[in-house]
């Protein structure tokens, strides 16, 4: 999967969970928090999203490993693609998954990590959103092309508020890599209590970037016929629904690195926690339109988070 | 061994299409009821999709009137393969109450393969869930 | 506004062209006027604020009717006007009640009544290319 | 950039064939072309060629969710041209049957539009609850819908003394949960954010148009056959008729669902008063229509189910011209939809509830 030749410059950073000599770059990447994890913990959100809210409208749900269903069936099934659509129609997909799997490695538990790493990961994060829209442009279709516009404006509604977030924590820890990041909450503990402005404005920003109520405007599966996924079918659509569900994975572990991070095992069960907190808000909200999602970013989530960041930059 | 576990996972994650093609709107209903805590199809994994690439099953009720019947062919082809269709209704089936009438092009079978029928007017919620998991079975059960 | 008030100003208002009136249960009235002259009578009840109901096609043999069905409130009244098959030309009254225009698109394509300047003649149930009118019985 | 949006004939929203052209610029809504006719099914013509009685369930299946309002109106318009007067009980039974099924199809509406602005719970919960009213439907007349419940002079089966309790007590749990129902679609903001505003229809449209049912009294134009020509047993039981003025999609919704309480109200009354009543005596025999025509008016879920009957003294109908509610408010979702946003139109469509396989027939 992995280039074998890993880029030698990386400086390797000292090992927290047993010194592997020198295989460690290739566990971080393809094991740990790489690959293999994420995936399991994307099919393992993602099968809970389902299961959970199904419980919440007093229903059964399907059993949990549902999602690794739909992904092995949507591989099987033949991918159709239409003749109007462009080249990125098949890259779009590959690209946004590749993207997103990036993130995990850079995780403080016994990935990788060099002195920058907090701007990868908004960057990294960032080309999954716009690969969602460049798909649903390029699939040739009205819906897919409404889907794609409305991602587009979305990223940039709740884009300021992150990046404000994201440069407090990083001031407030003196440091812009997350392994950085967690060794400052380890020692003068949580952020959240410290920067509790940032906090909300992050934790507000999380649906928009997942995709869940009240801001899933790209897919709104009952206006647009699911917006950039209308025309993908087959082993594409697999990917990108993939995609997604490690989206889903990796935002939230953010959002528990930069603000609730104590030790490894208790990010796994403030993960899980943080995830029901949204999967309950997602059940009880309508989707907004995209003019009030914009209005709710700019203006309070943006003041919000600027006030954190004026508060520890004096 | 590969193709066993393949048909295994098709038949657990059944994704419906409904395309109601001049019906009295009593068989959607009861397929939308089957959505409905009560008769849960998520059990089954069936999830219903809006549009044609997403899915595997087709759900048609009603006759096949003129204007809807090209629809529905236009729908079939759009759905990838491998694919099924579940005809639910007397209406669908043998046009019902409507026989003589000269709006229609015939049941669902006239139009389009079907691999299962739902009889009743309408099918109760149940009847409907029983339909589709036996055409599940049937198509890729094993 | 009882039934035989309400007659007794339709005859002023016609005097010989009122045709027939009948007057059923329920103060339901059918009132027949010769062709041409239900468009006063449409835009009189206009003024009195009537709820138009629907427009239906009757056909009588040799004859196509359209029944015009208003509310006015204690009333139900079905004004009827009737013209030959060989020429069944009738006034549109879609620029008095918007809402007639749909009726009387369905009464052209399934009874074959040609409506004299209606804004868009278009088929509204049957597709396009259907040719017979299927309410014709005789 | 100027695009045409097209709700096609198949869509999530609609659980019904209809298609919708909807020419915007960028996101907002500039025109709206309507095309009817998917679910047209010729039933004029087919009730031509059948006798008296089959036409009662022929109109039954004209809609799925309002299949009492046809055989209703039907029924009475026959009534009409031979002169019977139906017994004081079979009055009683056809309206209590009305009211339940006016109460699963109000929840069925307020389900699919909290379904379409993404609440998916609200949809679960109002159809979980809709499924006791179901249960005594089933109880009393047999089947879901399509009840049989009509014949030319009276009804075919009785409420007997047994069904009333567990119906009275299936109302206690509709009433609680509608309150609940009304509670959440005031108090929820992402909901308030999504239906107030949209989808206005001013009065004086609704007046121009003719619109009719919830539609036309949302937007302050009174129009409702149980009180305006009372039939079956309305002037008997007093409930209040439920206009408000917006006029917006939020209107639209409250009169619905303050609706299933008069509705409650109207059948515990009902039940009282059939207790009273002799048990048995629900039709009147019907030798032969003699010729004539006349009109059948009922307040169905949607607004006025309107037929006219025409009999030439055989015992099959000259003609029979039905018109169903949606057939009228069809033709203001242009003026509702102009202006709004691509994102409006989908609720705005379904507001009206519309029940395309009546308009078609």
């Amino acid at each position: 999967m992995f280039p074998y030749r890993w880029p030698v410059l990386i400086r390797v950073s000292a090992v927290r969970i047993g010194d592997l000599m020198d295989v460690q770059p290739f566990i971080s990447v393809l094991i740990v928090p790489g690959l293999l994890f994420t995936s399991v913990m994307a099919f393992l959100y993602a099968g809970m999203y389902r299961k959970v809210r199904a419980r919440m409208q007093n229903r059964r749900g399907p059993p949990f490993v549902q999602p690794f269903y739909d992904f092995i069936k949507l591989l099987s099934k033949d991918s159709i693609k239409p003749e109007k659509s462009g080249m990125l129609f098949t890259w779009a997909p590959i690209i946004a998954l590749a993207s997103v799997l990036i993130v995990p490695i850079l995780f403080p538990i016994g990935g990788l990590s060099f002195a920058g790493d907090l701007i990868v990961v908004i960057y990294v994060l960032n080309v999954s959103a716009i690969m969602l829209a460049v798909g649903g442009f390029s699939s040739g279709s009205p819906f897919g092309a409404v889907g794609g516009s409305r991602e587009v404006t979305q990223l940039f509604a709740y884009e300021l508020p992150l990046a404000i977030s994201m440069v407090a924590v990083a001031v407030k820890a003196s440091s812009f890599s997350l392994v950085g990041i967690a060794g400052a909450q380890e020692a003068g503990g949580m952020f959240f209590y410290q920067l509790p402005f940032a906090c909300i404005a992050f934790l507000s920003i999380i649906p928009a970037k997942i995709g869940l109520q009240p801001f899933d405007i790209p897919e709104a599966e009952q206006e647009i016929l699911g917006g950039p996924f209308v025309e993908y079918s087959g082993y594409r659509l697999a990917i990108f629904t993939f995609a997604n569900q490690v989206k889903y994975f990796v935002v939230i572990s953010l959002a528990v690195i930069l603000f609730f991070w104590r030790n490894w095992w208790q990010f796994l069960i403030t993960g899980f926690l943080l995830w029901l907190l949204f999967i309950f808000v997602k059940i009880i909200s309508a989707r907004v339109k995209t003019d009030q999602s914009f209005v709710f970013f700019w203006q309070y989530m943006g003041i919000l988070a600027l006030v954190d960041l004026v508060r520890v930059v004096i | 061994m590969f193709e066993k576990v393949v048909n295994y996972c098709r038949k657990k994650s059944p994704w419906l299409l409904h395309v109601s093609c001049g019906s009295c709107n009593n068989c959607d209903i009861e397929v939308l009821a089957a959505l409905a805590p009560r008769f849960d199809v998520e059990r089954f994994g069936g999830v219903l999709k809006p549009n044609p690439r997403h899915t595997d099953i087709l759900v048609v009720t009603g006759i096949m009137t003129l204007k809807m019947t090209n629809v529905l062919k236009r729908l079939y082809e759009q759905t990838p393969d491998p694919k099924a269709v579940v005809a639910i209704g007397s209406c669908a089936i043998t046009k019902g109450i409507f026989a003589e009438t000269y709006a229609s092009y015939g049941p669902a079978d006239a139009v389009v393969p079907v691999d299962a029928y739902i009889p009743g007017c309408p099918p109760r919620p149940q009847a409907i869930l029983h339909g589709v998991v036996t055409a599940l079975n049937a198509l890729w059960g094993g | 506004m009882e039934a035989e008030e309400f007659i007794e100003k339709l005859k002023e208002l016609l005097g010989r062209n009122l045709l027939e009136y009948h007057i059923g249960r329920r103060n339901r009235v059918f009132v027949k006027v010769k062709n041409g002259y239900h468009r006063d009578v449409v835009s009189w009840f206009q003024e009195m604020q009537a709820h138009l109901s629907v427009i239906s096609s009757v056909d009588l043999g040799d004859e196509l009717e359209l029944v015009y069905h208003f509310e006015i409130r204690p009333l139900e009244v079905g004004l009827k006007t009737s013209a030959s098959k060989a020429k069944p030309h009738i006034e549109t009254i879609s620029d008095i009640y918007p809402s007639a225009a749909w009726y009387e698109r369905e009464a052209m394509e399934m009874m074959g009544i040609v409506v004299v300047n209606h804004p868009d003649p278009r088929h509204l149930f049957l597709p396009d290319d259907y040719t017979e009118f299927p309410l014709r019985r005789y | 950039m100027d695009m045409v949006v097209q709700f096609g004939p198949q869509h999530l929203a609609l659980a019904e064939p209809e298609r919708f052209k909807v020419h915007t610029e960028g996101e907002k809504v500039v025109d709206v072309e309507v095309a009817v006719g998917y679910n047209h099914r010729g039933i004029e013509k087919l009730a031509e060629r059948k006798t008296f009685e089959q036409d009662i369930l022929l109109v039954e299946r004209i809609c799925g969710i309002c299949s009492m309002s046809h055989p209703v109106a039907f029924t009475q318009a026959v009534e009409d041209i031979a002169g019977v007067d139906i017994p004081e009980r079979a009055n009683y039974l056809r309206m209590i049957i009305a009211e339940l099924e006016r109460i699963h199809s109000h929840l069925l509406w307020a389900g699919i539009a909290a379904e379409i602005i993404g609440i998916e719970t609200l949809f679960m919960y109002i159809w979980k609850d809709r499924e006791y009213v179901l249960d005594q439907l089933e109880i009393i007349t047999g089947n879901r819908n399509h009840y049989a419940w009509n014949t030319i002079g009276g009804c075919r089966k009785d409420i007997t003394e047994k069904h009333i309790p567990p119906l009275l007590t299936a109302l206690e749990v509709v009433e609680r949960r509608t309150e609940y129902y009304i509670d959440a679609f005031l108090r929820n903001r992402t909901i308030r954010a999504r239906l107030v505003g949209t989808g206005i229809l001013p009065r004086e449209d609704a007046r121009k148009l003719c619109t009719v049912g919830p539609t036309a009294r949302a937007s302050g134009y009174a129009v409702d056959v149980r009180k305006d020509d009372p039939h079956l047993a309305y002037d008997k039981v007093d409930f209040a008729e439920i206009v408000l003025g917006e006029g917006d999609n939020m209107a639209r919704a409250k009169v619905r669902l303050l609706e299933i309480l008069e509705s409650v109200k109207i059948i515990r009354q009902a039940a009282k008063a059939i207790k009273g009543l002799p048990e048995g005596d629900i039709a009147v025999p019907v030798a032969e229509i003699p010729p004539g025509e006349s009109v059948g008016r009922y307040e169905a879920p949607r607004g006025e189910v309107f037929h006219y009957v025409k009999s030439n003294g055989t015992f099959y109908p000259e003609r029979v011209k039905v018109r169903a509610p949606t057939y009228s408010n069809i033709q203001a979702v242009p003026t509702m939809l102009m202006g709004d946003t691509l994102a409006d139109v989908p609720i705005s469509l379904a507001s009206i509830d519309p029940c395309f396989c009546c308009t078609d027939r």
